[in-house]
């Protein structure tokens, strides 16, 4: 599927959330290419809202953090880990 | 090997038995936290918990365990709110055993800073209609 | 003016109720100390507790409102055992409340170093008949 | 009273009662004049295995910690503190 562009939503959380008026925005992501430090990046530009607390975020790759410069495949589920912790 | 429990709970922890003994710990050191009425000096009404299930209790377990086998703790135990906990109810209680009290205290106080720098855990406030005054 | 609660209990402490709220506390941490099975590499059956009172009850109040000042407490409840106590028992639990987790555990982990240093408390050990192979 | 010498009991407890074998000791106090460093420095005297553990110890008179140049009457209740305490 390498080379394939596709909207993947990365889901948003607490003040990310708010901020983003939506539990979720939409992304593109090549198939096999688009990094998960892309991904941030283009969060921030659908986003500018967001661009404060990306530096404190990372992103989950089916439920685990993953490594800024892992490749996705578009299939996975993906979510903003903004560092706004409970307790 | 330690044990580690976590759990997440809809809504407020509900008052807790004491903790049992875990065989040969000599040292029960138990985290409550309570929402407060204020926040940035603003009546609150109540906080919003939300995790992100399951990775919110994979990271919790996790760190449970890095802190066990880091602070040589025999046991440990994590509960967590999420939705809505009104000012005054407890929305966290974490409770190590060890077999002295300085190794609990260590791995108590590293756990919760951990876990609020790391752990898909949000919390919003739901303000009071009315203000503090200034 | 913080609230003080101190209590000597004749052998080992019951297990207790979840510890009340104070209004505006947002943390509240507790200490258990259990009685363990060996000392310097022996079994032991039991630790021996003792008081002089009314010197005890007036030394931990006394910690407990120096500490309660020191760290800004709200409140402060301290239960020691006098007597005999048996392995896996508890002797000793301190509870403190504060606004936030760290005034408390400083509180907490300089009260229990003070009683230890200071307070007049003595506990001796009764060895079981059998001794731990070396 | 001053300048009576009497005998009074300090008591003793925890490991400093055992190495005594009583829960007591008496020491003479000469009312007006004997200090409570004094006292310490008579137990020792009396049970010399105290000797090691009085370094960490104070004399409480009347159930409060006291100064080591307080003069005694002879007629408060004594008791040695030996540092070794519970939890």
């Amino acid at each position: 599927m390498s080379g394939d562009a596709r909207a993947c939503d990365v889901r948003l959380f607490g003040r990310q959330a708010e901020i983003a008026g939506a539990g979720s925005v939409a992304v593109e992501v090549v198939a096999g290419s688009t990094t998960c430090a892309e991904v941030l990046t283009r969060l921030g530009e659908a986003v500018p809202g967001l661009l404060p607390s990306l530096e404190a975020s990372v992103l989950a790759v089916d439920h685990a953090v993953a490594s800024p410069t892992r490749r996705l495949e578009g299939d996975e589920e993906l979510a903003l880990i903004g560092l706004v912790g409970g307790g | 090997m330690a044990e580690v429990w976590v759990e997440l709970v809809d809504g407020p922890l509900a008052e807790a038995d004491e903790p049992g003994d875990v065989a040969g710990a000599g040292a029960r050191l138990c985290f409550a936290g309570v929402v407060r009425p204020t926040e940035d000096d603003r009546l609150l009404d109540a906080l919003m918990y939300e995790a992100y299930e399951p990775m919110t209790s994979r990271q919790l377990t996790a760190l449970g365990e890095e802190m066990a086998s880091t602070h040589g703790l025999m046991a440990i135990r994590v509960e967590h709110s999420t939705g809505r906990v009104a000012v005054g109810q407890t929305s966290f209680r974490l409770t190590v055993w060890s077999a002295h009290r300085k190794e609990g205290i260590a791995a108590l106080d590293a756990f919760i800073d951990r876990m609020k720098a790391e752990v898909a855990l949000w919390k919003r406030p739901v303000f009071a209609a009315t203000e503090v005054e200034a």
